[in-house]
């Protein structure tokens, strides 16, 4: 066991743990947050991402031992400080862009992570960006939607 | 997960110690080791972690030209930094996995892996780039050695990639629709001595280059250059996704539109 | 994965048999054997480590000889338990004749995995075999008859330098190269 | 009309804000004090005879608190089907016991065998790997056909054959088919594959149990459908447990699509093992248990024979098809390719003589249930495809064709000549609208403008009808449902006016929370926030059959309405009592109870304060309170239809398909919120589309599943799938249920594999493929080049 000190959505914290805890056992286990989830094993679904260092990762194919001193932000620390839905939480809301619930945290964290980088994607760029991100229940349509909308931008669509 | 002990040295000199304990196992950004780990499919006794290493990371143009990638550096680092000087390179690393895997995982790891449907090997050995280690430095011809095999020798560190940025270079990806690795993937890039063309997710052997292309595509860059050549079936992986015969078959669609794309 | 081939052994078709019958030599052969023991009638048991990229796997399990054709062909076929990887099969059926200059080896080789082997890695199942049924019989060539194997590998790889310049047999892997 | 709240209003999904601020509670969020972890030792091989198992090394391992076998399970049942098929010859269905751990044989890849309780999941999984099972291993029966053969090996020794059961359907039709064959002017004849799929809800199947010694009784937490099934089927038939001493919560469920519906091993286990360790069990599914545990959908093998006359009307369908079942009878197995799937052979057509043949048969593969559309997609994936390919044959417009063969507005109700009776429908109107949605008759100038990229466009469409709110209860019990499929809701009103509803259907993404509240709030007139909907929980909710088959708004929505107008009914008493005034009198509107032609009037707080602080009471007529249940059966099946066109491009260099437009017209009758419904189609398009063009479970020949985790498996993902425009402006209501509506769940993947394929065929065809007229699912690049190349 060893320990390690990091700053998950403004708080510090400290936990001892393994070589082989993963930083989503840490949140869900070690520190009760559980919005994060384990989808897949292959990394691949991409309903653990949250941001480290700003960046986005799949909790579930990190150490978090690789992670002393880092800054971890998960979808428990994405609402506005007043406790509202921020934007990217309330467009999935007025979208539909979510059905079950269960991918969507990692949508909304890699949706963020979009953003950050191209705050006005393309439709295209947004469903090549979530190519990390599997979902079973929206066919993606509004969520490819509702982050355009979060962007300020209408999905250009034919029928609508 | 079997459980392992974890080094995370900030010296490569460090991490060279870390690994020559038994059972060692050097981790890079992990993206193909820990999904593994966590399957039960390896037991180290300790990994050491190369993330936390500066002189391991980074990109920068060399007084020849070469563009130099650090080992530790991750495909989204090289997507964004190496755009300028290496386009071709840095689209190839941009659609690597995913955005996510993109943050973690290395150029060092994935060559290190020398994974047969990997995007990276097909790009350093069409460019006729050199493998830089703790102990040695080998050019790319002489550094793949079949699936999974390289000339890494136990417990190496891929230190530094050194790339010669071509004149014209484009890498063509067609994915295998689940996992999103290359089912065949081709990269052509031309030098004012030659064209080079190298071809990852088709063989059994892993990458290799195809010459009879590169002899064709010498004399005339274009797609129409290549004519009816093909390469053989035989030797192609097959599976699930598609036959030798279909690979083979992509090996030559792929080769013409990077050729034109280059162009 | 079912593949055929042949190669020609710089030796008596009686010292090739003896060699396919002597636990040292077939541990020496099987690719990552550490440990073989028992007797050609009785059968061996078997430890067998394979690295294939990130997965590291040891397979524990029984070799056995059949059908038995003293002189002349058998089967050797193993299964080797992997713990949570899951389980490998492999078999060759294996005929000599006399040919000048030595002795002609013929096989077939079939081999299968199970388990999580089969569950994330159906796409190397065939590749990996392959490549493992060449080094057993390059490390059993190389033992019977050292030099001539050495000076073989080197005019394949001649060979391979004039094919690869003329006639695109470049795509061919490596293990595929030294069959024919 | 759009409004605003209520019927007809695209409410915001209120369930929303908890999921987007990681509140949500899956079961796997859910830890009890002293849990352990149970971790299972599952089969390496297909088939095979277990000759022993020695646990004495896991046992003595740090944290092992006990390890089960077989034995332990000796006076337990085996995990019960809940349909007995009968077959032509007036046999009842072969039925092998399924064990909770493999007791003698394992029978497919992932079956548990060994299940060891830690105090850590690492600790349990190292013991796991040292227990010794020696297994003999048997040829494993993978091919269906060989399967039958009569010297096939054997997956249930107890059982005469493989064979299920040889189901007929209708058998005395079966000659007068064949007379309509033998005088056809045209037959076309097609023999498919219906792709196998895992339906991967994103979230894995958890099971968390509880024992309390005290009052010897159990709570399991669990991902299911259904809680009320799992607590009768587990309760009853598997572990002997009074279901007042079972407690089953279903909490937030991360998807289902029929796979969360049946019961599995894994929640027996857990809630037997809670007993015996004195202490919560949990499991939690990795995801390559996931895809070998899991039931799978689909896996039908189909020859499909069409007959027509000169003019293209259809005189006679016949299908043969053979049902792959698993090893095993999972909890709806033998209804899918039977009752869900016979049933709807008629389609939207008017074709008077159907015939259907199905074999069903065990392998040693994972138990195959219903998954999304169960039964139908394959009737509807067999049937349009059998069309366009008669269309094709004899030149006529595929559309026109289906056009010439529709069931007509004025002919229904309609008794089709596979026992059921369509109440409502126009399929010419959903067929018009595509048309229209997809601008079909431009479709030559875009063909043209691919062509001169060099690529090749194709238009496919297809029709569909499914049979859903499942189901008449007497009716399903005649065919053989051990179940009834009613529907409950309890409606509590509290002292001041807001409203819990307790619903026996269950919420796993479809956003009843919402839906079911605008329905009540539109019934009384107030707003939707005084309406909480609570469901998943055995304790509270009132005894109801779960969500599957698209039945929770036509069936527990109108159990929900049934027991609203109790309410109604009781309120309007105490507000006659209240106004001095005549029940009769009393008028319910806008959240306010009113005497006809006056100006006195109570509101629906003031009327709810006084049944719950009744001093101004008819004590005398009424109990006090207001609250009611209600339990509904439907009188019928109900009948969505819709029509779906799609829009590909091939590249003929590699044979990559790519979508480029999908349309959805459907009829689901009434509709509650629009948003939600269109999610819903959005949902069942990827899964269909997904079936068309990238998914497929493959096992090897020995049995060994190949397709084991994502790496392999082919999910769709936002790249691979278009904006779809949908639909649902065609509207004829069910006549027989109080909301009018039909259910929109599985439609989208029905109707959409056909469109799909009709439309990559098409493509091909005009392409100068003429050869090719038909390719199985998925169509995979490799496959579709292959084809070409012929």
């Amino acid at each position: 066991m060893s320990k390690v000190t990091l700053t998950v959505n403004g708080r510090t914290v400290t936990r001892e743990i393994e070589g082989r805890t993963l930083l989503v056992q840490l949140l869900r286990e070690g520190l009760g947050l559980t919005g994060t989830h384990v989808g897949c094993d292959t990394s691949q679904c991409g309903a653990c991402l949250v941001h480290v260092n700003g960046q986005a990762v799949k909790s579930c194919s990190i150490f978090a031992a690789e992670l002393e001193g880092a800054e971890v932000r998960t979808i428990e620390g994405m609402a506005n400080r007043d406790g509202s839905l921020s934007v990217i939480q309330q467009a999935f809301q007025d979208c539909h862009g979510l059905q079950c619930g269960f991918c969507t945290p990692g949508m909304v964290m890699s949706a963020a992570a979009l953003l950050q980088d191209n705050p006005r994607p393309t439709e295209a760029e947004v469903r090549h960006h979530l190519e990390g991100n599997l979902c079973r229940c929206t066919g993606y349509h509004n969520i490819v939607k509702a982050i355009m909308a979060a962007s300020g931008q209408d999905v250009a669509m034919a029928a609508e | 997960m079997y459980n392992f002990d974890f080094a995370r040295p900030d010296t490569l000199q460090d991490a060279q110690a870390a690994l020559r304990a038994d059972d060692a196992q050097a981790l890079g950004g992990g993206q193909t080791l820990i999904p593994t780990l966590k399957q039960r499919l390896a037991a180290p006794a300790i990994l050491v972690s190369l993330t936390a290493i500066p002189e391991l990371k980074g990109i920068c143009l060399a007084d020849d030209g070469r563009l130099c990638i650090g080992g530790a550096t991750t495909h989204a680092t090289v997507a964004r930094e190496a755009a300028a000087h290496y386009p071709a390179l840095a689209q190839l690393a941009g659609n690597i996995g995913d955005p996510a895997v993109r943050n973690r995982g290395t150029i060092g790891g994935s060559l290190a892996n020398n994974d047969p449907s990997a995007c990276y090997p097909a790009a350093v050995l069409a460019s006729g780039a050199t493998v830089i280690t703790d102990r040695q430095e080998v050019a790319a011809d002489d550094y793949f050695q079949g699936m999974f095999a390289t000339a890494l020798g136990e417990g190496e560190i891929i230190t530094e990639v050194r790339f010669p940025v071509p004149q014209a270079a484009n890498y063509q990806k067609f994915v295998q629709p689940a996992s999103r690795f290359a089912l065949v993937g081709v990269f052509v890039a031309r030098f004012a001595h030659g064209v080079r063309v190298a071809v990852t997710g088709a063989s059994e052997g892993g990458v290799f280059r195809w010459h009879k292309a590169e002899a064709a595509l010498g004399d005339d860059f274009r797609a129409e250059a290549l004519g009816d050549l093909a390469v053989e079936a035989d030797g192609m992986i097959g599976d699930l996704h598609g036959t030798p015969e279909y690979r083979a078959h992509l090996v030559r669609v792929l080769t013409g539109r990077a050729v034109t794309a280059a162009a | 994965m079912e593949l055929a081939a042949s190669r020609l052994i710089a030796a008596d078709r009686a010292a090739v048999w003896a060699a396919l019958n002597d636990p040292a030599v077939l541990q020496a052969a099987i690719p990552g054997c550490s440990e073989l023991t028992g007797t050609p009638e009785e059968g061996f048991e078997a430890v067998v480590t394979q690295k294939i990229g990130p997965v590291k796997a040891t397979f524990r399990g029984a070799v056995t000889l059949s059908e038995v054709v003293e002189g002349e062909s058998y089967r050797i076929a193993g299964e080797g338990k992997g713990g949570a990887a899951g389980f490998a099969k492999g078999g060759a059926r294996v005929r000599l004749s006399d040919a000048e200059g030595g002795t002609q080896l013929d096989y077939e080789v079939e081999a299968s995995v199970g388990g999580k082997l089969a569950q994330l890695g159906s796409r190397l199942i065939d590749g990996v075999a392959r490549r493992l049924a060449d080094q057993f019989f390059d490390n059993l060539q190389a033992q019977l008859a050292p030099d001539v194997a050495a000076a073989e590998a080197e005019a394949v790889e001649v060979a391979e330098a004039v094919d690869e310049a003329e006639a695109g047999k470049e795509t061919k892997g490596w293990f595929a190269r030294l069959r024919s | 009309m759009a409004r605003d709240f209520g019927i007809g209003a695209s409410s915001k999904r209120r369930e929303d804000v908890r999921f987007l601020t990681g509140k949500g509670r899956y079961t796997d969020d859910f830890n009890r004090p002293g849990q352990t972890h149970v971790a299972f030792l599952r089969s390496q091989v297909a088939h095979g005879r277990i000759l022993s198992i020695n646990t004495a090394a896991a046992e003595a391992m740090p944290g092992v608190l006990q390890v089960f076998t077989a034995a332990d399970f000796a006076d337990a049942g085996g995990l019960p089907c809940g349909w007995q098929v009968t077959d032509r010859f007036g046999n009842v269905m072969q039925e092998p016991k399924h064990p909770v751990l493999a007791d003698g044989k394992v029978r497919h890849v992932g079956e548990p065998i060994v299940a060891v309780v830690a105090e850590t999941l690492d600790q349990a999984r190292d013991a796991a790997e040292a227990i010794e099972v020696e297994i003999e291993e048997l040829p494993a029966v993978m091919d269906m056909r060989a399967a039958l053969a009569e010297d096939a090996p054997k997956v249930h020794d107890d059982l005469t054959s493989n064979l299920c059961f040889d189901w007929g359907f209708v058998e005395e039709n079966k000659a007068k088919v064949g007379e309509a064959f033998a005088r056809a002017h045209h037959v076309t004849t097609l023999d498919l594959i219906n792709n196998r799929l895992v339906p991967n809800p994103m979230e894995p199947r958890v099971a968390l149990a509880e024992y309390d010694a005290a009052g010897d009784s159990y709570t399991l937490y669990t991902t299911s459908q259904n809680p009320h099934v799992i607590r009768l089927l587990m309760g009853a038939f598997v572990l002997n447990i009074p279901e007042h001493r079972l407690r089953v919560v279903a909490p937030d469920v991360g998807g289902g699509f029929g796979a969360k519906i049946y019961h599995y091993a894994e929640e027996a286990f857990c809630t037997r093992a809670a007993q015996m360790v004195g202490r919560p069990v949990k499991w939690t599914s990795t995801r390559a248990e996931a895809f070998m545990s899991d039931a799978h959908g689909r896996d039908h093998v189909t020859r499909i024979e069409l007959a027509l006359d000169e003019n293209g009307k259809f005189l006679a369908l016949r299908t043969d098809t053979l049902a792959n079942m698993g090893a095993y009878l999972s909890t709806f197995a033998p209804a899918v390719p039977t009752w869900l799937h016979g049933t709807l052979m008629a389609g939207n057509y008017t074709t008077p003589l159907i015939y259907v043949n199905v074999k069903a048969i065990f392998t040693n593969t994972v138990p195959v249930d219903a998954y999304r559309g169960a039964g139908r997609p394959e009737a509807t994936y067999q049937l349009e495809r059998v069309i366009d390919k008669a269309a094709r044959e004899m030149g006529i417009d595929p559309i026109e064709l289906r056009r010439r063969n529709f069931i007509q507005p004025e002919q229904f109700p309609y008794q089709t000549p596979v026992a059921v009776v369509y109440d409502t429908g126009n399929y010419q109107a959903t067929m018009d609208r595509v048309v229209e949605m997809t601008d079909y008759h431009n479709f030559e100038a875009r063909r043209a403008e691919s062509a001169a990229r060099g690529k090749l466009r194709g238009f496919g469409i297809a029709h569909y009808i499914e049979a859903c709110g499942i189901a008449p209860s007497n009716l399903v019990g005649q065919l053989g449902a051990r179940a009834g499929l009613y529907e409950s809701a309890t409606v509590r009103v509290n002292a001041t006016g807001s409203i819990t509803v307790f619903t026996g259907s269950h919420s796993h993404g479809q956003g009843h929370e919402t839906t079911f509240a605008q329905v009540v709030a539109d019934m009384i007139g107030i707003p939707e926030s005084q309406i909480e909907i609570a469901h998943g929980d055995t304790a509270n909710t009132p005894m109801g059959m779960g969500t599957y088959g698209s039945r929770s708004i036509a069936v527990g929505g109108s159990a929900m309405v049934k027991a609203t107008n109790k309410i109604i009914a009781k309120a309007k008493k105490i507000a006659a009592h209240l106004l001095e005034a005549s029940e009769g009198d009393i008028e319910l509107k806008d959240g306010k109870f009113s005497v006809a032609g006056t100006d006195r009037s109570v509101d629906w707080s003031g009327v709810t304060l006084a049944a719950y602080v009744p001093h101004n009471y008819p004590l005398e007529d009424l109990e006090p309170g207001l609250e009611e249940t209600a339990f509904y059966d439907p009188s019928n099946f109900t009948y969505p239809s819709g029509a779906y066109a799609c829009e590909v491009e091939v590249d003929p260099d590699t044979g990559k398909v790519e979508i480029l437009s999908f349309a959805a017209a459907d009829d689901f009758g009434n509709v509650i919120n629009p948003m939600i419904v269109e999610g819903q189609v959005h949902g069942g398009l990827a899964q269909g589309i997904g079936q068309a063009l990238l998914e497929v479970a493959v096992y090897d020949d020995e049995g060994q599943l190949l397709t084991g985790s994502y790496m392999d498996y082919a999910m769709p993902r936002a790249d691979d799938l278009p904006m779809y425009q949908v639909d649902h402006s065609c509207q004829t209501p069910c006549t027989h249920n109080p909301l009018g509506v039909k259910g929109c769940g599985e439609a989208g993947a029905i109707g959409s594999p056909p469109a799909v394929v009709n439309a990559v065929i098409d493509a091909l065809q005009r392409g100068g493929h003429d050869h090719v007229t038909h390719l199985d699912m998925p169509l995979t690049p490799s496959r579709v080049w292959a084809a070409m190349q012929r």
